[in-house]
């Protein structure tokens, strides 16, 4: 069984944050709390990565953007929205523009909480996603092997 | 051997005959005919020649009649020029086709009394290039047949002169044959004018005023050239009272001053045929005629002669003066033109410049003057004639069903215009990948350079060989990138197709037959002309390489079946999240669809011809003069 | 072919991608260790790459995964000829073969910033690829051959007659490996403006294939470096390998020390040190 | 000017320990003061509202006949300016943050009937989020309805393996919390 | 046809750090056209004056941006002072002029960090970013927050330094300074560096005054620019020349960050040695009526808050103008002719907050 877990590659997203929570994912990158101790690596190229993390709230501009980026990321997949923007669209969710949480376009598998979320809740929100991603990953390794042998199946 | 006087003389027959037949099909029919009897006579005389054992054959020894005749045509050719000059309000040209023509009668008519000497010498080198000239010309011929039917149903402005142009395309065929034939220097000179003055004529083929301006360059760099030809001949002549290019090499190996001057004089005028720096621009003018013309004169053959000259001299110039000039001159062409051949994007531009840069790596091989250069030289030319050809057709094909012949516009071709843009593949991989033949004779020439121990010419090599990879890979790119253009309707002819098939089939089997062509033909083409040989590439390796050749058409195609069973899900490219949908556009910033567009990087304003050309020319320039006028001091 | 030759060709088949891993692993750990971290484990590497293969297959363009597959193929087999010990410079022709087809398989996509990235690729390999050939030209100065197994049995190491070309050679291996000041089309890191330049849309197995094919050019990189030091005497292989280390360790600080430049000066950079080092070396080596 | 100036830091660092803290293997030293999460003396509050009405965010919702008072933790942005607000002084900021979870959690607490036992109240004031939860009954809120399609196949698997450990009783109530905590912000206004 | 590209540049981008779209032709690199699109992270978050009371809003304006959050919120506090005629007190005054400083120093060594990383330098990113954590954790200790203090209320703010506190922030502040002084030889003397920043985008004085550039980005082209020197809060008190240089490219700005950087250092030392004993807030009376506006240098530039209440909870209008917007059109100016390598840069050397300018 491949330990995909040890590898879980980020894309990062910026909805409508305040910033907070974009620059702590960051943060969460640097010397201090290192990331990459995990194996992530922040690739910024949806086609290559494993975690969507998140951060603000959805509006009618990047709502197409989130969802197409999603769309890009070969299965198995997690989402991890970070900071209560991206959870509930927070403090501003009154706002005439925003529509609420990035779950308002795509499946959210992760919440983070906070404002800003802390890099320590970052990380464990990418622990518990990469969990997620292990076990999908088994899914997926299942689903694989039933459809070969479907298609197989048909040949024979 | 009689088939000799019929190669050269039946193409000026069958010229005739086009200027006179005004009917177009009928036409067409005696312009297959003819080149199906050229192509088979070209072919039989390889063949009888080897059946007689491939030794040197000296021929007409002694021909006064024949000598007069071609006196008669070159004044005849001269007073063409002149008159064509003067009403181009242009006369000042004509000085040079009349001063070297008047120096050569007066050579003949009033001249000392020469020895008896053969006129026609026929040997390996003079049969290969009859093959190139019989095959591949015949080859352009029939493609040019349709090419032009189409060529004129688009060009409504260009008045349809067909009869004229295939009128030339014959000619220069005789002229050709003539030339590669001849040994004796006036004959010669004769020929080289006239392919001058086809060049000429079919360059300003359209009249148009870009055009009538660089028939002219053309015209008065290619005179020049035959000033330095004539002025050559006659210094030899006086000296040594014959005017045998066989005698001359020999003379000039045994160091005889006159020998050297005329050998000096005579590689110059090569290097102008050549198209070698400064004297480029010529060609890349000569992009405006038809492409049946680019294909056949501008890099199949016509060029070809500069080269061939030059492998005739290369013994006599190696290791002196000249020979390093040459050496020095070849080389730099071919760094300078590839560096800007990255800037161009109009296809022709690009083959032009590849052309002179291939080119130049040939006259550097001449230059060299070492049987190892000379061998890579003759392949660089039998690869570069055919690959050449090919290209240059494919492209005139595909401008006629695309209208358009800029790189960009070639996006996604291989979507879209499949069977022509597979030729243009193929054609470009054997201009530069590994293991096709182009690069094993770059290769070679990079090792002879080394063993020469010709510094700069490593360095031109090593440094021109990066840059070449360059702008071909960037065009193999373009063909094969995805693009929403629409399918072309392929509207090339049959007879377009045959040349073009029977090219790819000709390419890949010389690539496949490299070794063998190696072994039968070219090492003894080289021991003829040195008197000795030496193996470049061992045996062994060219095998590898044949073997590689397989290999590389056998891994992509292996890796295809491999990849079309499995299952792949397609996504959206990646465009910062913003792609519409068909990875053709994306949202802008006033929300509407743009239309993406990605090119190709050309560095114009590093390697632009602009900015290289004025100071490769002055380099060459000076070069050039400064080495003539050691030669002509006494310098060897 | 020798017996050896074999042996080492089926080594280098099987043992360079780990290598490759391993070296590579290092490297970020080391890095991290630069910067202050703790960095991701050595076998990280090896972790992406399995991982990768796990995913689902995506893909731009379907021609893309035959493409990415040929590189791989006909690089390893370069490889192969390199330690096959034959000629050297058709080794680094037929390498510029393999390269061709990763551009194709960037560019098949038509997407900006892979067709940005392949782009740039290209002026890397425009500016590489003298120093390799001229570093050929130099074995075969040095020790009259471009057969690989003779050069390496001859009694004295060939960096004695050739530091100029060792230099230049180092020099591009920067390029090579796409290190930071060189790593223009291609970076390891993200925050580049090419996004991931030319491995932009090569995602899952397209993108796992090209990390192994990176370790196995890098390995054959690295034993050109070896090539330079080895000689007929069994210890040399111990200052090879000692060798070798030192310059992947000098690649490491040169990338984490250097900020990234732009195409123009790279070609610039690398040719005027191709020119310069190689260069002279090489009048010294003709003249002499 | 200097080719790789950095080189000695790096080559210096090369030799020094990292910084990274090793968290999660260590725990997290946090400074005191450090706003984390809000925690309620529940015995104290008075369903006044005020934190409700003032909270910037909306998570908070008091319900003065149930006696519950319950924050939406994934709706809290630890301003604390419900604590400042509270005139009981029982809303407390402290360190700690709530752990990332797959599902929006919202605690809720249930003020003691009317005479306060003492004993009971003597356990309340729990620490850390996860302490809390045999005591206040931590619901798992359901994911809005609105959740595009496409998430029915991709997260399919995450919605069965999320724990339906939460009691059934409280599902309705939790599932409309989010929509009713804004509504109450909005009667706020009206006052 | 032309060989130039037209392609997207964000808004998804990994070296921008928010999404900011722009329209790009580029022929062989060179960008001759730039066109920008915002508004992928607009809230209208000034529209919530209406829905919450002027006390609670300054939780939602200080959430307009999480990196000078401080000073957003105190812009905002500032104006609605002023139009409740609140006077607040001298040791508010000097907590908030030292907060507002360790704000820029965390603002500064960001976008240092982001700069080093735009030109593809990753250690000199971890570095800056490295450093950067000791000012957080300054932060922490003193306000409880990392990125969000809400420290500030109308009528002063209520939190407090302790003598440890003070003592804790000095021996960073030695620490920070000495950390700055090796990274500082970098961005100056490393010749990659260098061929990267100097000449690019140059920006003259005159055509940032004509753009209407604020802050360090202005400053950089030699405009002596700068709020602060209005005296608001405690500023008047302390002792400081604003920083300028004259070259207007990215390494001037670079320097003039760098230096700012030092100069934050000096002025909280000189604010913790000044600071004055005393409340640290009044209690506010009554509700603002009136209109209000004040400008302040935040890290990144001159911002200026106008607000407008009506005698009710409610304020009627709330604006903020913020720096990147201001700085937007000299951006596009620069993206004019600049290599695409340089985009990046480019964008990032204006210290876009694209989070404020869209609010
Ligand atoms: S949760 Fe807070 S810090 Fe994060 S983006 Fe939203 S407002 Fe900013
Ligand atoms: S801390 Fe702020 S957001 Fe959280 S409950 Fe209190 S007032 Fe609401
Ligand atoms: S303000 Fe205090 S007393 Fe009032 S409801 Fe909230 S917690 Fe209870
Ligand atoms: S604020 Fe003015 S400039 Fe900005 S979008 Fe609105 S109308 Fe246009
Ligand atoms: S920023 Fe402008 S558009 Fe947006 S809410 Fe405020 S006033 Fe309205
Ligand atoms: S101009 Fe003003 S009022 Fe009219 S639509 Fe635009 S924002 Fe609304
Ligand atoms: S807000 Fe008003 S004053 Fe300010 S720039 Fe816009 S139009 Fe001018
Ligand atoms: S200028 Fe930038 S950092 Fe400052 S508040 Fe605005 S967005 Fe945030």
């Amino acid at each position: 069984m491949t330990q995909v877990k040890r590898s879980p590659w980020i894309l990062h997203y910026d909805g409508s944050s305040c910033n907070g929570c974009d620059i702590e994912v960051l943060a969460s990158m640097t010397p201090v709390y290192d990331a990459e101790r995990l194996g992530v690596e922040n690739t910024g190229d949806p086609m290559q990565a494993d975690i969507l993390l998140i951060t603000g709230g959805i509006n009618a501009q990047n709502a197409p953007v989130v969802k197409q980026l999603y769309d890009q990321m070969p299965r198995p997949k997690v989402v991890v929205a970070v900071g209560i923007c991206a959870c509930t669209g927070g403090v501003f969710k009154d706002c005439y523009n925003i529509m609420g949480g990035a779950d308002k376009v795509i499946p959210v598998d992760i919440y983070v909480p906070g404002c800003a979320a802390r890099p320590q809740s970052i990380i464990d929100g990418i622990i518990k996603a990469r969990d997620l991603f292990q076990k999908r990953s088994e899914e997926h390794d299942a689903l694989m092997k039933k459809q070969k042998l479907e298609r197989k199946g048909e040949k024979s | 051997m009689e088939v000799i006087p019929f190669l050269i003389c039946f193409p000026f027959v069958v010229a005739l005959l086009m200027f006179c037949i005004r009917v177009n099909k009928v036409r067409n029919a005696v312009a297959y005919v003819s080149a199906a009897i050229i192509m088979a006579a070209s072919v039989f005389l390889c063949v009888s020649w080897i059946a007689g054992g491939a030794k040197p054959v000296e021929l007409y020894v002694n021909t006064e009649a024949a000598d007069r005749i071609i006196l008669i045509a070159e004044i005849v050719l001269m007073c063409v020029v002149t008159v064509l000059c003067v009403k181009n309000r242009r006369w000042y040209i004509s000085l040079l086709s009349i001063v070297p023509t008047i120096g050569i009668a007066w050579l003949e008519i009033a001249g000392p009394e020469m020895d008896e000497y053969k006129r026609i010498y026929v040997d390996h080198l003079s049969i290969l290039m009859c093959l190139i000239v019989g095959i591949i010309g015949s080859l352009i011929v029939i493609y040019a047949v349709g090419y032009m039917h189409g060529y004129q149903h688009y060009h409504t402005n260009i008045r349809d002169r067909r009869y004229y142009f295939f009128c030339i395309l014959f000619l220069f065929l005789g002229a050709m044959f003539g030339f590669v034939l001849s040994s004796d220097l006036l004959w010669i000179d004769f020929f080289w004018e006239t392919t001058s003055v086809c060049s000429f004529l079919l360059i300003g083929y359209t009249q148009l005023e870009e055009a009538v301006t660089n028939s002219f360059r053309a015209l008065w760099m290619n005179l020049l050239g035959g000033c330095a030809l004539a002025a050559g001949i006659i210094y030899y002549a006086l000296d040594a009272g014959n005017t045998d290019l066989q005698e001359l090499v020999v003379y000039g190996q045994m160091y005889k001053p006159a020998a050297m001057v005329a050998v000096t004089l005579i590689a110059f005028a090569a290097l102008t045929k050549a198209a070698q720096l400064p004297f480029s621009k010529w060609l890349l003018g000569a992009m405006v005629a038809p492409t049946p013309s680019s294909a056949l004169l501008h890099s199949a053959t016509m060029v070809k002669a500069g080269i061939y000259v030059l492998f005739r001299l290369s013994p006599a110039m190696s290791g002196k003066l000249s020979g390093n000039m040459v050496a020095f001159i070849g080389g730099f062409t071919f760094l300078a033109a590839s560096f800007m051949a990255i800037a161009q994007s109009d296809a022709k531009k690009v083959l032009a410049m590849s052309t002179i840069s291939n080119l130049g790596l040939m006259v550097a091989c001449a230059g060299v003057g070492r049987p190892e250069t000379i061998w890579a030289g003759v392949f660089l030319m039998i690869f570069h004639a055919i690959s050449k050809s090919l290209l240059f057709q494919d492209v005139g094909a595909t401008e006629n069903a695309l209208h358009s012949r800029d790189l960009e516009e070639m996006q996604g071709l291989l979507y879209r215009l499949p069977k022509l843009a597979i030729i243009m593949f193929i054609g470009i991989c054997g201009m530069y990948l590994a293991p096709f033949g182009m690069l094993i004779s770059k290769w070679a020439a990079l090792k002879a350079s080394v063993d020469e121990r010709n510094i700069i010419l490593v360095f031109f090599i090593v440094f021109g060989s990066a840059t070449t990879s360059f702008y071909w890979t960037k065009w193999l790119g373009k063909l094969i990138m995805r693009s929403s253009k629409p399918v072309v309707k392929d509207i090339t002819r049959k007879n377009e197709m045959v040349s073009l098939t029977v090219h790819t089939v000709m390419m890949i089997a010389i690539c496949a037959l490299f070794p063998l062509l190696s072994g039968i033909y070219v090492d003894p083409l080289v021991s003829e002309l040195f008197g000795r040989y030496e193996q470049v590439i061992s045996n062994g390796v060219l095998y590898l390489l044949v073997l590689l050749i397989l290999f590389f058409f056998a891994v992509p195609i292996f890796a295809y079946l491999r990849n079309k069973s499995m299952a792949m899900n397609i996504k959206l490219s990646y465009m910062n999240g913003i792609n519409t949908g068909k990875n053709d556009g994306f949202v802008d910033s006033f929300g509407n669809e743009k239309k993406l567009v990605v090119s190709n990087l050309y560095f114009k304003s590093v390697f632009g011809q602009r900015r290289l050309m004025m100071p490769s020319e002055i380099i060459s320039t000076a070069v050039i003069v400064v080495m003539i006028a050691m030669v002509l001091g006494g310098a060897v | 072919m020798t017996t050896k030759s074999v042996i080492l060709v089926i080594l280098y088949v099987i043992a360079a991608p780990f290598l490759g891993a391993l070296l590579v692993g290092f490297d970020r750990k080391i890095s991290a260790r630069m910067q202050r971290r703790v960095g991701p484990p050595v076998l990280q590497p090896l972790y992406d790459v399995a991982k990768l293969l796990k995913k689902q297959v995506i893909g731009v363009d379907r021609a893309q995964g035959f493409l990415i597959t040929s590189y791989m193929v006909l690089t390893v087999i370069t490889g192969c000829l390199f330690f096959a010990g034959v000629d050297m410079l058709m080794v680094f022709f037929i390498l510029t073969t393999s390269s061709v087809f990763l551009y194709l398989a960037a560019v098949v996509t038509g997407s900006p910033m892979s067709s940005m990235g392949a782009q740039r690729e290209l002026v890397q390999d425009m500016a590489v690829e003298p120093a390799m050939l001229l570093a050929a030209v130099g074995f075969y100065l040095a020790t009259g051959t471009f057969n690989v197994e003779t050069i390496i049995s001859q009694p004295i190491s060939a960096i004695v007659k050739l530091p100029g070309f060792f230099v230049a050679f180092v020099f591009i291996l920067t390029v090579k490996m796409r290190k930071s000041p060189f790593d223009t089309a291609q970076s390891t890191h993200a925050h580049q403006e090419l996004v991931k330049g030319i491995t932009t849309e090569m995602g899952a197995k397209n993108l796992a294939y090209f990390e192994i094919t990176e370790w196995y050019e890098n390995i054959l990189m690295l034993a050109v470096v070896a090539t330079f030091i080895l000689n007929s005497s069994p210890i040399s292989i111990l200052a090879a390998v000692i060798v070798i280390l030192l310059v992947y360790f000098l690649e490491i600080l040169i990338d984490n020390t250097c900020a990234r430049l732009k195409w123009k000066d790279m070609l610039i950079l690398s040719w005027a040190v191709t020119l310069i080092c190689a260069g002279v070396n090489l009048i010294i080596l003709m003249v002499v | 000017m200097g080719i790789m100036s950095f080189k000695g830091t790096m080559l210096a660092n090369l030799f020094k320990k990292p910084v990274t803290t090793k968290y999660p293997a260590e725990p997290i030293d946090f400074p005191e003061g450090s706003r984390g999460h809000i925690e309620i003396e529940i015995d104290k509050c008075i369903s006044c509202t005020l934190c409700a009405l003032n909270c910037p965010s909306g998570a908070i919702k008091v319900d003065r006949k149930a006696r519950t008072w319950e924050i939406n933790r994934m709706d809290c942005v630890q301003c604390g300016y419900c604590t400042m607000k509270c005139p009981k002084k029982c809303l407390h900021i402290v360190p700690g943050y709530t752990e990332p979870d797959g599902t929006k959690q919202i605690d809720k607490f249930v003020r003691p009937p009317e005479p306060p036992k003492p004993a009971a109240a003597a356990g309340k004031p729990a620490a850390a989020p996860a302490a809390k939860k045999p005591e206040a009954a931590a619901a798992a809120a359901q994911k809005p309805a609105a959740a595009p399609a496409a998430k029915k196949t991709e997260a399919a698997t995450a919605a069965a393996q999320k724990p339906a450990a939460a009691p059934a009783a409280q599902k309705p109530e939790t599932a409309a919390a989010e929509k009713k905590s804004a509504d109450a912000v909005k009667a706020g206004e009206k006052v | 046809m032309g060989k130039k590209s037209v392609i997207p540049f964000g808004p998804q981008h990994p070296v921008l750090p928010e999404p900011i779209h722009l329209d790009l032709v580029v022929e062989d690199e060179v960008v001759e056209e730039a066109i920008p699109n915002i508004g992928f992270i607009h809230r209208g978050l000034e529209g919530l004056v209406e829905k919450r009371d002027f006390n609670e809003m300054v939780y939602v304006a200080e959430r307009t941006c999480g990196i000078c959050s401080f000073g957003h919120g105190m812009g905002y506090c500032e104006a609605v002072e002023q139009i409740m005629n609140v006077e607040v007190p001298e040791r508010a005054r000097f907590l908030r002029t030292i907060w507002m400083e360790l704000a820029r120093m965390h603002s500064h060594l960001l976008w240092m960090g982001l700069t080093a990383d735009a030109f593809g330098f990753e250690s000199l990113f971890y570095e800056c970013w490295r450093i950067r954590e000791h000012v957080l954790d300054m932060l922490e200790h003193t306000t409880g927050g990392r990125l969000i203090f809400s420290v500030n209320q109308v009528g002063g703010v209520h939190r407090d330094l302790n003598e440890d506190q003070i003592r804790y922030i000095k021996d960073n502040l030695d620490k920070i300074e000495e950390d700055m002084k090796n990274v500082e030889k970098t961005f100056f003397g490393d010749a990659s560096v260098q061929k990267r920043t100097r000449g690019i985008g140059v920006l003259t004085k005159q055509e940032a005054h004509d753009l209407g550039a604020a802050g360090p980005f202005a400053r950089a082209s030699g405009l002596k620019y700068d709020m602060r020197l209005t005296g608001y809060e405690a500023y008047g008190k302390l002792d400081f020349e604003p920083i300028i240089s004259t070259e207007g490219d990215c390494y001037a700005r670079i320097l003039v960050r760098t230096k700012e950087i030092f100069q934050s250092i000096q002025l909280v030392r000189q604010a913790l040695d000044m600071l004055p004993a005393g409340d640290l807030n009044v209690p506010v009376k009554g509700m603002p009526n009136g209109e209000a506006m004040v400008r302040i240098e935040q890290p990144r530039g001159e911002a200026i808050y106008y607000v407008h209440g009506e005698n009710t909870r409610f304020l009627n209008r709330f604006r903020i103008r913020t720096p990147t917007f201001a700085n937007l059109p000299a951006l596009c100016k620069m993206l004019q002719g600049a290599n695409y390598a340089d985009v990046g840069i480019l964008v990032v050397s204006i210290d876009p907050c694209i989070s404020c300018t869209e609010r």
